[in-house]
């Protein structure tokens, strides 16, 4: 019986510095999608009470702790650090996203000009305020934006599409520090 | 008065004094024997050959604006006849033959150039839909050659084979396939139905359609009441308004499409190139512009104009296929209005109402079939009956499941 | 064109997948007339100003909405979800 | 020539450039442009038809003539304007369309023949012989088109794209663009300040005002500097913006490295996409030019462009200097050379009711006859009031009045208004929504009017954002009234008088065209090409408007005009297609396996954005179809291992998932017990095959779709299209899982004892069945499932896992005579099963065609049901799929007839839509669709391909060539 080694989207890519910002693979251990059964947000708004949870609103991500349990579409969020507490798949399909997902870390001054090269959203600190989550394209691939900090953001993407979702970042940061120097 | 390159000269000589309007503007009879709503390519090749080819010249074109003023004038200027489907197979074929003889009919230089048209594809699974088109258009009787990936490059040895996204395979070499100037077919037209004695009237909108008793009697138009017989409608991007008028709701959703040409460079392009897993294809008019387009918006318009994710999507594509027109610079962009069918194919038939015919449904290949649609609406407007070479373009044929779809996408309209 | 989609805000177009018209939420019976099903599938209004048709948050949130629009000046006059619409869900 | 002490270059930062191969200095700051009239250069060009010797006319990014291309190594940007272009060290320019020189060009031949090239000549020639269009005549006017050359060389240079927010845009930094961003700033709203020139200004730096008691270009340099010390503003300047499109979207495009050298990863254009909660257009004014005989010759210049260079850059273009105008405002032209100590010998005013008050002659009811110069104007002939005269000039400079800068207003269909007092088209009103006009391009002209305009429509945005607005103090300035009496040429006088200078369109195209009946200004345009050029018309399609009506018999607005159209500016398909440049045109998704793949040499191939192996090389063979034979033996005889993650899957869970895949596919999944799978058929809505697959019951409520790899995306929308339209009250949530699992085949009657090395031991699965195992710690799922027809096995792992269990698998494989197999071998197998995938479910078949009608359940309805049985999708007509077997090869995409007869479009029976040679059966197979295909089962068909010169018979017979019976997979 082997002990099959485990390897993240971007195995071995060391981080990205450009302009005191920098660009990294995050680690996802746990990542359930939750998405509840018509008429039951009440019901698992109260088993998620349990981690000092509930079902965020579109565009919201809900923390508890290291728990987080962040909005990703249309009835469902990834419950993200933790086990899906008992009772859950009562009321609400369950599913292991942990490894479907890459996700990406850009923190620093330019993180915000960096992803509005790739991203067609409006990241204003008004319209987009810390601990807000969007599902919006990063070019051409579905992702999942959630801004972490004032110039912090996480981003997800597809699995098998990190690599091009590194390098759009990447070159993102490279024309920045270009026209940085030029200036 | 007949054009000829004598004449060019003798008119220079005399400092080009004595040309002659190109067409009368008559005003509209009370009767005519059959009128023509619509004064784009159809509706003027359709007048053209019922004067031609049945003697009809009591007739009239109805134009709301001036004469080729829609989609005739809006396209990207590619003229070819390789479809795979029965139906659409020898219709475009039979259009390609009237192409191929058309200044000479018309005395006009429509500057058809049959330079060439190459399909790329990307994959075996591509390469082999394009051999079944292509064996289909030599079953037809027309020309085609499978080019491998070198073959493509000795042609067009400026796309990128190194770098690009979908690594090109090779292409369908289409050498009859290739363009004319757009205007020029509808002035051409306009011009030859005129001689034979068709009216053109412009600046002149129809605005109903008049049925008694289940046979149409005339048209109610922005110039007054006209009778007569048999009335076409050949109004591509405007079907389902002016069938409306007769009752009638058609399998069609208006869309519109984007094209774009460069300022004038000089020859770098002398093909026609189509890179259909990018949706883009290009070709050089003769002035020098790159003249090139993509796919639909995708959404119902009736705008004529577009929006910036197809635009944007288009450049991209010509960025992965050929990466040196990169410094070419977009001069204008324009949109037409497409009538999209459920099938992708168009529509040439009979309607409930005797009397009415109606041509429309073009998609995005209206152009090129201008003689061939002028041709057979003419023989349907004339004779009754469907010409045979445009037998399966039915009205009916969705209810009946007897679609032609080149495409394979099905009942929406927007992906044909 | 950016629209105004019920649960992200309003994106651009580029977003979104296009449909059709709003006809293809009436399903017809299945053992309605050919009529019906021909009218469900190929036949439409088509108008030259308002309409109401189907769009797909495809690189956002999974909804379909229901947009009120006019064909002739682009302008959207409401956006609605297929799921929540009155009446709407059979 | 540099007046000293005059102009904003940097007198301190001089530059060195080349112009057709000669070096000249000029200063930071300079267009190439100004820094050529410097240098005394007034040759810069030829036209497009006539190959006229052209200069400078204008000093914006109108310029019809000075287009020139820039040089960058063995890259080259054709019709660069040299009025826009900034000098830097080291920029290298060339002119271009003309051979051998610019100062000889043969082609110069042209204009003597322009008798014959009147408007449209080329569609009443050339029609005989018939080969000759594309043979000679074609070829011909082809190379003596187009204005500058590509380089032919992909352009592996850097562009950007971006995206910006903001809740006014203002477009233009002249005094109304600077007071309606100040207004708006102050009232807190974020504000986009772009500005095409590399200075923001806009007319301020040209001319000779003064804005609250100040020189106009420091009034404007303090407001922009209070601008740059606010967060809420953000300057652009190099950004031209392109197009107004829906909701607030504008295209811009911004010259980021055109200015500089070239320097790793620093883009040469960025294309903004900004969104904007209103816009003020402040984009000013373009000034016309006038008609007379030979009125494009170098030395004629817009009055404007003369001040333009005289203040902005320090440079006149002349020695001796005669202004043509029609309105007051030229008069400036000729009081600030004076004032600069340049000679002008003559004001000519068109008017005959003009003043003639000024410190040099004026001549009224002024109108110019000829003038003479070949290559640089030397003397103006010209009629007046008071007779006729000769002046020796050097420098004409014209003003016609002025064209409000409208063109944005409309990209979304707006037409302008003709208004009578400026002689000049206005912005209609709302004509794109959420922006209002302000200052010369509303046709405000005076420095004054633009202020306050730019104030007001700030003021308008401001209220519609629901913002107060602050008290913004007006500045004081010039409000002088705009009086211009229209004259668009020159009556009376031979010789032409161009319009359109770039294409070579003079009035009397324009009247030949009304003479022809192309009288609509569509036509005229079409028919001349007037405004078809590289400056779209902009300085000259009011005057050919003008032209026409005068020729038709009508006025200008009854005329109408043609419609302005993005781009603004002609803009790059580089700039516009940033990122789409080689790989970046699609995301690439790659395997857990393909490290692994790519270490045994397989070539990988593109398959729905995923990298797939073709085959897997082994030493000594030397084509693919060698592996491949290998490597379908393989599988047939011992065990092979391949990577199947790439196939859509659709987790799918409540109490009606049953119900709910009842509806989608044909078949009942309801009644599939737990534990098993099932192959599934599902259709469009308009009854064809939409894709197939099969699903798995993984609990009472719980499924687990599979989809082909190219529909995955299609089948989700599909499903959530059903969901949400027709049942989004049913207990049912799906969720893709396609990337959350590594999924491999193991094939072969040596499968399951590979597994049992894996796994300690393999649980007793039926064939078409699933379970849960453990790989160590790791929960993995096992299905028995076969796309090969042999025994054969899917394993699935998290995919953090995948590419060890693929190395794993594949070690495993080969110590027992297997090993890995690819796409080619898949293929092969798949065929020989009979098997179908999207060469065979093209979007075209039903059902019926490919022989599951009986899988469309009689109980129950579903998607698709209701078309899949009108009259025209069944029945003998239809093409049905079919086996072919052959002794020769046969390709797919041949066509299929009966022997014998005629090859023909009328005669084709079918066509081959997958091939292969089974190295099993020693034959050729195919599968295909042929007519009535079914019920001709042992005839023999010609299989004919034109393209491959393919032509043998085959038999036809079913399409499942290998153990029918389905022995092997039940093993």
């Amino acid at each position: 019986m082997p002990e099959l080694i485990a390897k993240s989207a971007l195995h071995g890519q060391a981080p990205k510095v450009a302009l005191g910002t920098t660009l990294s693979e995050g680690v996802v251990e746990k990542m359930v999608s939750v998405a509840p059964y018509p008429g039951r947000g009440a019901a698992v708004d109260a088993v998620l009470g349990a981690l000092g949870l509930r079902f965020p609103a579109a565009g919201e991500a809900v923390a508890a702790g290291d728990v987080r349990l962040i909005w990703v579409g249309r009835g469902m969020a990834f419950l993200l650090g933790a086990d899906a507490p008992a009772g859950l798949a009562e009321h609400a399909a369950l599913t292991d996203q942990a490894d479907g997902w890459a996700v990406l870390r850009i923190a620093g001054p330019v993180a915000v000009d960096a992803l509005m090269r790739p991203f067609p959203v409006d990241l204003r600190a008004a319209a987009f305020p810390v601990g807000k989550v969007a599902r919006v394209p990063l070019n051409h691939m579905q992702a999942v934006l959630c801004r972490t900090g004032e110039d912090a953001f996480e981003i997800m993407v597809f699995r098998s599409m990190a690599r091009t979702a590194w390098h759009e970042i990447a070159e993102a940061m490279d024309v920045l520090e270009a026209r940085a120097r030029a200036s | 008065m007949r054009y000829s390159g004598l004449q060019v000269i003798k008119e220079g000589l005399f400092g080009n004094k004595g040309w002659k309007p190109a067409w009368r503007d008559p005003a509209p009879k009370a009767e005519y024997d059959a009128i023509i709503i619509g004064g784009g390519g159809h509706g003027l090749s359709t007048a053209y050959y019922l004067a031609k080819n049945h003697g009809m010249t009591n007739i009239a074109v109805l134009e709301k604006g001036y004469l080729g003023s829609g989609n005739i004038g809006r396209n990207t200027t590619i003229v070819r006849a390789n479809y795979f489907l029965p139906g659409n197979s020898e219709f475009y074929s039979h259009s390609l033959k009237l192409w191929e003889g058309l200044e000479l009919d018309l005395n006009y230089n429509v500057m058809h150039s049959q330079r060439g048209l190459i399909n790329l594809f990307h994959s075996d699974g591509q390469r082999d839909a394009f051999a079944r088109r292509g064996n289909m258009m030599i079953n037809q009787g027309d020309d085609a050659i499978l080019l491998d990936r070198e073959g493509v490059r000795e042609m067009l040895p400026f796309l990128d084979f190194e770098q690009t996204r979908f690594p090109i395979y090779g292409g369908l070499y289409h050498p009859r396939g290739g363009t004319a100037r757009h205007d020029a077919v509808a002035w051409g037209y306009a011009r030859g139905a005129d001689r034979r004695g068709v009216d053109l009237i412009q600046n002149c909108e129809v605005t109903g359609i008049d049925v008694e008793g289940g046979r149409v009697t005339g048209v109610q138009t922005t110039r007054g009441a006209i009778k007569a017989k048999k009335v076409g409608i050949v109004v591509a991007g405007r079907s389902s308004q002016v069938a409306a008028m007769a009752g009638m709701r058609l399998p069609i959703e208006s869309h519109i499409l984007q094209a774009f040409v460069t300022e004038g460079l000089k020859p770098v392009i002398d093909h026609v190139i189509s890179f259909g897993m990018g949706h883009f294809y290009i070709s050089q008019s003769d002035k020098g512009g790159l003249v090139f387009g993509g796919d639909l918006d995708f959404y119902a318009s009736y705008a004529s104009r577009g929006n910036l994710p197809m635009v944007e999507h288009v450049m991209e594509a010509g960025m992965t296929l050929m990466p040196m027109i990169g410094r070419a610079k977009v001069l204008r962009s324009w949109g037409g209005i497409m009538d999209m069918s459920p099938d992708g194919s168009p529509i040439i038939d009979r309607t409930p109402v005797d009397g009415l015919f109606i041509d429309c449904g073009w998609n995005y290949g209206g152009f090129k079939a201008v003689p061939a649609s002028g041709w057979c609406m003419a023989h349907l407007m004339a004779t009754g009956e469907s010409h045979p070479v445009a037998a399966r373009f039915k009205l009916n044929r969705f209810a009946t499941g007897h679609v032609i779809d080149e495409e394979g996408t099905g009942s929406q309209h927007n992906l044909h | 064109m950016r629209i105004n989609c019920p649960l992200c805000g309003t994106r651009d177009r580029r977003e979104f997948y296009y449909y059709g018209a709003e006809d293809y939420l009436d399903r017809p019976a299945p053992e309605a007339p050919a009529q019906a099903w021909d009218d469900y599938l190929h036949n439409r209004d088509n108008p030259a100003g308002v309409t109401r048709d189907l769009w797909y948050h495809d690189l956002g949130c999974s909804s379909w909405l229901v947009v009120t629009r006019n064909t002739v000046t682009h302008e959207i006059l409401a956006v609605e979800a297929v799921a929540d619409r009155k009446g709407g869900a059979a | 020539m540099r007046l000293e002490g005059k102009g904003l270059v940097d007198r301190g930062a001089p530059v060195s450039f080349t112009f057709d191969g000669r070096s000249y200095m000029g200063f930071a700051g300079d267009t190439l442009a100004s820094a050529l009239l410097a240098n005394d250069v007034r040759l810069v060009g030829r036209s497009f038809k006539y190959h006229r010797p052209r200069g400078i006319l204008t000093a914006g990014s109108e310029e019809p003539n000075a287009l020139v291309e820039v040089v960058e190594g063995n890259q080259q940007t054709p019709n660069v304007r040299a009025t826009v272009q900034e000098v830097f060290d080291g920029l290298v320019a060339r002119s271009q369309n003309r051979f051998p020189s610019l100062s000889f060009d043969v082609m110069g031949v042209n204009d003597l023949l322009s008798p014959f090239f009147s408007a449209g000549f080329y569609y009443k020639t050339f029609m005989w012989p018939r080969p000759f269009w594309e043979k000679l005549y074609e070829p011909l006017i082809r190379r003596a088109a187009g204005l500058g050359r590509l380089s032919g060389r992909h352009d592996e240079a850097q562009y950007e794209k971006a995206w910006a927010f903001c809740d006014v845009l203002v477009i233009g930094s002249g005094p109304a663009g600077l007071m309606a961003a100040l207004t708006a700033a102050q009232a807190g709203a974020d504000v986009i300040l772009a500005e095409e020139d590399a200075r923001m200004g806009g007319r301020l730096l040209s001319e000779n005002c003064r804005v609250d008691g100040q020189p106009g270009a420091d009034w404007a340099e303090a407001v922009l500097d209070e601008l740059r010390g606010m967060p809420n503003v953000r300057l652009m300047a190099r950004t031209t913006v392109t197009g107004a499109y829906d909701d607030g979207t504008f295209g811009a495009l911004e010259r980021v490295g055109l200015h500089r050298a070239p320097a790793p990863h620093l883009p040469r254009e960025c294309f903004w996409r900004i969104v904007a909660g209103q816009a003020v257009l402040a984009a000013g004014a373009l000034e016309r030019a006038v008609g007379f005989p030979d009125n494009d010759r170098p030395g004629i210049m817009l009055a404007s462009a003369v001040r333009s260079y005289l203040h902005r850059y320090g440079v006149v273009a002349g020695q001796r200097v005669a202004v043509l105008a029609n309105n007051d405002g030229a008069r400036a032209t000729a009081r600030d050379l004076m004032a600069a100590g340049v000679k002008v010998v003559g004001i000519l005013d068109t008017r005959p009711d003009a003043s003639a008050v000024e410190d040099c002659p004026v001549y009224l009811n002024a109108q110019v006859t000829g003038t003479a110069g070949r290559t640089g104007l030397r003397s103006v002939s010209f009629r007046h009031a008071g007779g006729a005269a000769v002046l020796e000039v050097d420098l004409l400079a014209v003003s016609g009045g002025w064209n409000p800068t409208v063109h944005l207003t409309c990209h979304m269909n707006g037409r302008p208004l003709w208004r009578e007092d400026i002689a000049a088209f206005v912005p209609s009103p709302g004509a794109v929504p959420r922006l209002t006009a302000a200052g010369a391009c509303n046709g405000a002209f005076s420095t004054a009017g633009c202020l306050r305009e730019g104030r007001d429509a700030a003021l308008v945005a401001l209220a519609a954002l629901g913002r107060a607005a602050s008290d913004v103090a007006l500045p004081v300035a010039e409000d002088a009234p705009y009086a211009i009496t229209p004259f668009w040429e020159t009556p009376g006088v031979e010789g032409r008088q161009w319009l359109d200078f770039a294409n070579d369109v003079t009035t009397k195209d324009v009247k030949l065209s009304a003479q022809e009946n192309f009288r609509s200004v569509e036509h005229m345009k079409r028919y001349t090409t007037q405004g078809m050029a590289p400056d779209q018309g902009k300085n000259s399609n009011v005057a050919a408007l003008a032209v026409l009506a005068d020729a038709t018999g009508r006025g200008i607005p009854q005329t109408g005009t043609t419609t302005f159209r993005p781009p603004f500016v002609p803009t790059s398909i580089a700039a516009m297609g940033a990122g789409g440049r080689g790989a970046g045109f699609a995301p690439q998704r790659f395997l857990t396996s393909d490290q692994a793949s790519r270490d045994r040499g397989a070539p990988m191939i593109e398959a729905g954005l995923w990298y797939r192996p073709s085959y897997f090389p082994k030493p000594g063979e030397a084509t693919w179809l060698e592996s491949c034979n290998r490597e379908v033996l393989m599988v047939r005889e011992s065990v092979g291992v391949a990577d199947v993650s790439t196939l859509g899957k659709i987790d799918i869970q409540g109490r009606d998932a049953a119900r709910f895949l009842d509806l989608v596919y044909t078949n009942t999944f309801s009644t599939l017990p737990v534990g098993r799978v099932r192959y599934g058929l599902m259709l469009r809505e308009d009854g064809h095959v939409l894709d197939d697959g099969t699903t798995a019951r993984l609990g009472e409520q719980h499924y687990l779709m599979t989809t082909t790899t190219a529909a995955a995306g299609l089948v989700m929308r599909h499903l959530d299209f059903v969901h949400q339209a027709f049942c989004a009250d049913w207990d049912v949530r799906f969720v893709s899982v396609t990337e959350g699992w590594a999924q491999f085949a193991v094939a072969g009657p040596k499968a399951r004892e590979l597994l049992a090395t894996l796994l300690g031991e393999v649980p007793a699965l039926p064939f078409m069945g699933v379970a849960d195992v453990a790989l160590g710690s790791v929960k993995g799922r096992l299905f028995r499932i076969s796309f090969s027809g042999e025994e054969g096995y899917e394993i699935a792992v998290p995919t953090r896992h995948g590419e060890a269990l693929f190395r794993d698998l594949l070690a495993r494989a080969e110590t027992m005579g297997g090993g890995p197999y690819g796409m080619e071998a898949l293929n092969v197998l798949r065929i020989e099963k009979g098997f179908i995938t999207h060469a065979e479910i093209h979007g075209r078949t039903t059902a019926f065609d490919i022989g599951m009608e009986k899988m469309v359940s009689a109980k129950k309805d579903c998607i698709g049901k209701a078309a899949a049985a009108r009259p025209g999708m069944v029945g003998p007509e239809r093409e049905q799929l079919v086996g072919l077997k052959a002794t020769g090869a046969m390709t797919a995409g041949a066509h299929l007839f009966v022997p014998g007869e005629r090859v023909h479009r009328e005669t084709d029976q079918g066509y081959v839509t997958s091939v292969c040679w089974s190295p099993v059966m020693g034959a050729h197979l195919a599968l295909g669709f042929l007519k009535n295909g079914r019920a001709r089962h042992g005839e023999r068909v010609r299989v004919v391909d034109h393209l491959r010169k393919i032509d043998v018979v085959a038999e036809v017979c079913d399409p499942v060539f290998h153990d029918r019976e389905g022995v092997k997979l039940r093993a």
